[in-house]
């Protein structure tokens, strides 16, 4: 565990990019000089206001002392909001959060991402020695995701993009890109939809142990006191803030349904 | 600058730091979080419930955000009183911070089991905030608190195994408070705490379901601070024991506000889902606040916007 | 584009021309206002109250933001019924807006008086609104709706000089809900509104002094939405004639939301405030997502969230 | 009663200028082509916000076609956030509300204005052939409203200023730049603190029917609706919003205490 650094932290908008209009990376200065594991997360906030009353948790793609970098997608009040964001406002951000990927962990990992799961893997992905890696592939639904996995493949040259309905990239889903046997030397690292993630462990039934996914829950407190992430695992109900993101697909139990998907 | 002494108070028999509690259920046992430091300015911690046995909580979706106010379904999620004993008493006690375990309870028999325990560790602990109020759960949980004689058998019971301070949490859905109020005071509480959350719900439309598993889930934040407010204030009216102001408190005047409607310490919540230095920052904004009036006590906010104080 | 009528509705005896009403206390008699166009998308518009004589409402502030929300203390300011039939009937019945006339009391003689007079033109009023619900005044008011007897005496005394559809407007204050609405039934309501304010306050912590006059005030807005519709939800598991909610809905969703829940209108106050083209908004919402799933009639998405529909 | 201008208007900040830490006067351009009326004002609210919830009115102290100026003071969270808003920030606008000064009153005038009350006097001023213009007074408490004070002479050259504490201009209120005999053919239109108003009403004992004042009172709505900013008058309760918000001074009721004063 790590979330010793957990505080509420103040930051500021450096620049924002939009791929399109959904689809954006945000670089962020904050009052954080340690080191992020990737596989960390922040939660953001308008520090001034009482609505929305939660900090938004949001994956770190990217970060070096005092500055950070996360990608995200529309889909609500508050990404609409940051995506408006003009350099120099001030957020609050809560963080880093999380336990991160095991990235002294000398084995070989292959890397998979559905859409905005991106921005972790990208963090993972770069932190991992070139030797270790294995492959690294981006699965998104549909066209509308073209400018973001174009952007990404241009980060990552050796990406291989899936789109589910085959307008660009290979055709398929991100576990289409995946061997049909995994390596006994190699490791799954995933992060994206639960759908994605449970499909992951049926196509691995015996390496449960050897996956290991971040997973995302709606979240609170983002610091391990409200219960309201918490998921049944093995060993019991786990939070995902602070005893993971980052979970041995082994531990988690993929048939307790989740109402939201 | 460290804060002053002026805002110290001894509650129900329990002695704060400030008047500025956390509230149950939003601060974790995780021993980085129990240190002088990252709780400055913090009166008192509530634990989350614990209860006789270990409870998973609920199942689905646990938090929802509302306009300045967030949702909750968890279902008094706890480990049980034995691994409580074991794992957390030893460290929170050593910590130094003041608290109070918040014990919620199914039946009268659960409570003395649950009560008896922790009163093996008397000199451990500073309090007991007794939850007749939650409302996420099937069995007990808010159904005590709701009516005078529930509330009245819920704090008998825990009396019997319990001689040292004991907060009652009240719950905003009592249906005649005076009556409660009364009841939860003849059977020996100390301390009430006004109050837990308010019902309320959530509608997903596009699946077009509640959003909870138990469809009812309990409202704090910001949102209700005017509906606790009003309740501390008509409650400090008639009680005859010190009341602790619980529901929406955000900023230092909220805080005041409570004081000053009667409430002799706050706890907070949703508030720490923002900043976890809301604690801080209210009790900066007390210590101003007696500054700009020349006074020397914290007490002496407590009831000045009564007619005639408290 | 103008709005469909797949929106239209009757509800409790009254043609709406949407499920979206203005409530009672926040659309004047202005004429400018009573206007097609500038009441696109409103299926009605409630009355601020009306008395049997003229009241000049509270005295001090009257209006307090909260987080997401209004307190207000108005008190009923109005003409009086006779200044309304005289001056304003003609000009809102002329208007082709549906409306109800929002009817509060102190007595029930007032309110047989209040009614027996506007019976007289009963053409021209669609229906009533009895306001047991107001928390701002002293006597009356509220004090009606909070108990099953006063509920069934008021609602009663109303039956007898009106005739015409009769909606009665609930507190969220009320003790046994489920009493109070079997005594509006089985008075000869004709829909519930569920609910009017609920009871708040605010202190200003410079004067140090309550912001109301009268202490406490009745707080709406986005806030308390989650609040009022899980009172919609549990009177709809229960009540025998229409609901229509009423409390914070501020977007479609909420609108939306309400009609899953069991409500088959809703009313809207705060979210004019914010913004006047709310209904309009709303109404458009709801279009989409019936276009969105194929459905004919907003009716097929009241109770649309229970378990079994409605 | 010009109340039939009322609407929610979309509108844009033009651009903001800081006179010091507190004191604002802001440009912006919105949906509304029609006339303003000296006196009007407008409710600003952020368009997709719940919180703030209400409008905050501000008097407009200058317009054109599609345009018009405000002058304001930091004195919560609201105008705390307006003075921080760059070019380009999308406001919700309702107005113009009130009825406005009578413009088209043959009589000679002297404006009187406390602290920020003189946007409305200022734009009153400006909408008064020069011939009818008797005078024109800035009252401020102290020297805290300095820079405020100089811009507003150098945009009016005659204006005649006054600081409670001595600190620049005359010392005094802006009661005493008044003459101690109101000339019969001569009005006042003052704007400013309801003190200052009360004051202005003793001083001229018997004109009261010839001082009109331009109140301020909370609001909800400010659109006659919510009642929220009705004040006893002697023909019954008026709302200070479409009523409103400039009475002549005999209407008002002046006894009544106001419990924010
Ligand atoms: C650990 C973690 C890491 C995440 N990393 C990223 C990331 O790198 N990039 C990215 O684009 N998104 C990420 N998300 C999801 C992101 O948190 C939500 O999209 C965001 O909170 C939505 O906020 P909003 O105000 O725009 O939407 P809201 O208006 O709050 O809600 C809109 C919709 O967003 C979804 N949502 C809301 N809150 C959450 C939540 N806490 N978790 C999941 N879904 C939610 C719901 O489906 C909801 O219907 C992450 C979530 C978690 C838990
Ligand atoms: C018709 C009218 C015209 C106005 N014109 C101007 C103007 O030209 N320039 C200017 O600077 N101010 C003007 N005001 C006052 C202005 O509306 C308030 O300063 C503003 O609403 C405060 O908003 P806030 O969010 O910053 O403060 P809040 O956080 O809402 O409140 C802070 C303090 O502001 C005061 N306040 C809040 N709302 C009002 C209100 N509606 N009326 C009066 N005081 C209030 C209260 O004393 C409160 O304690 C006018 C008010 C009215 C009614
Ligand atoms: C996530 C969450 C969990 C809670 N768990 C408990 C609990 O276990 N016991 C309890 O008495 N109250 C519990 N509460 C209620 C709070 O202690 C508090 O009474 C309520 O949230 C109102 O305060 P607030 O508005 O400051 O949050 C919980 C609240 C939240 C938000
Ligand atoms: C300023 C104001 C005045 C009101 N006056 C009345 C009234 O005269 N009669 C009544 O039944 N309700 C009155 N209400 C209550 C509203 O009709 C409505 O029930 C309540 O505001 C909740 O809805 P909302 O959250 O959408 O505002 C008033 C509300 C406000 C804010
Ligand atoms: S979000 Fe609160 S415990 Fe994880
Ligand atoms: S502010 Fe609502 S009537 Fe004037």
């Amino acid at each position: 565990m790590h979330s010793e650094s957990i505080a509420d932290r103040r930051g500021a908008v450096l620049s924002i990019l939009g791929y399109d209009e959904r689809l954006f990376s945000i670089r962020l200065e904050w009052d954080f000089e340690g080191d992020v594991i990737p596989g960390q997360f922040v939660l953001l906030r308008f520090p001034d206001r009482m609505d929305p009353l939660l900090g938004r948790p949001l994956a770190i793609a990217e970060s070096e002392p005092g500055r950070i970098r996360l990608l995200f997608r529309i889909v609500g009040r508050m990404t609409r909001e940051l995506s408006l964001l003009q350099a120099g406002t001030v957020l609050s951000i809560r963080g880093p959060v999380g336990n991160g990927f095991p990235m002294d962990s000398g084995r070989k990992r292959i890397f998979v991402a559905g859409t905005t799961g991106f921005a972790s893997i990208l963090a993972a992905y770069r932190g991992t020695p070139a030797g270790l890696r294995a492959g690294i592939i981006l699965g998104v639904p549909d066209v509308s995701w073209q400018a973001f996995a174009d952007a990404m493949s241009g980060e990552i040259p050796s990406l291989a993009v899936f789109s589910q309905d085959g307008h660009f990239g290979r055709s398929g889903t991100a576990l289409d890109g995946l061997p049909d046997v995994l390596p006994r030397d190699t490791d799954v690292w995933a992060c994206g939809p639960r759908g994605m993630l449970a499909a992951l462990v049926k196509k691995y039934p015996d390496r449960a142990g050897d996956i290991l996914v971040s997973m995302e829950q709606r979240m609170a407190c983002g610091m391990g006191g409200c219960l309201g992430c918490a998921v049944p695992t093995r060993n019991g109900r786990k939070r995902v803030c602070v005893d993971g993101p980052v979970f041995r697909a082994g531990e988690v139990e993929w048939d307790v349904p989740r109402d939201e998907d | 600058m460290s804060l002053g002494t002026r805002i110290e108070r001894i509650v129900g028999g329990v002695r704060l730091s400030s008047p500025v509690l956390i509230c149950s259920g939003v601060w974790p046992f995780d021993p980085w979080l129990w240190d002088r430091e990252t709780l400055s300015g913090v009166g008192g911690v509530c634990t989350k419930a614990v209860t006789a046995r270990p409870r998973s909580g609920n199942e689905g979706i646990r938090v929802w955000e509302t306009p300045c106010g967030v949702l909750n379904s968890i279902g008094l999620q706890n480990c049980g009183v034995d691994v409580f004993l074991d794992r957390y008493l030893p460290m929170i006690s050593k910590s130094g911070i003041p608290f109070l375990v918040n014990v919620a309870m199914e039946t009268e028999d659960e409570v003395k089991h649950t009560l008896g325990l922790l009163s093996d560790h008397r000199e451990d602990i500073p309090g007991i905030e007794l939850n007749i109020s939650c409302p996420n759960v099937a069995c007990g949980g808010m159904s005590w608190g709701v009516s005078a004689d529930g509330a009245s058998r819920a704090v008998e019971a825990a009396r019997e195994s319990w001689q040292g301070p004991l907060w009652v949490k009240l719950t905003p859905q009592m249906r005649e408070p005076r009556d409660i109020v009364k009841a939860v005071e003849d059977a020996g509480a100390d301390a009430l705490v006004v109050a837990n959350t308010w019902l309320g719900m959530a509608i997903d439309v596009e699946r077009a379901t509640p959003v909870f598993r138990r469809v009812f889930a309990g409202l704090s934040g910001p949102a209700i601070f005017p509906l606790a407010l009003r309740l501390v204030w008509e409650i400090a009216g008639y009680a005859r024991i010190p009341i602790i102001g619980c529901g929406g408190v955000t900023t230092p005047d909220d805080a005041i506000a409570m004081l000053q409607a009667g409430a002799q310490a706050v706890e907070i919540g949703a508030a720490i889902f923002r900043s976890m230095d809301t604690p801080e920052t209210i009790c900066r904004g007390i210590e101003e606040y007696l500054d700009s009036r020349g006074l020397d006590d914290v007490g002496s906010i407590v009831g000045m916007a009564r007619p005639g104080g408290r």
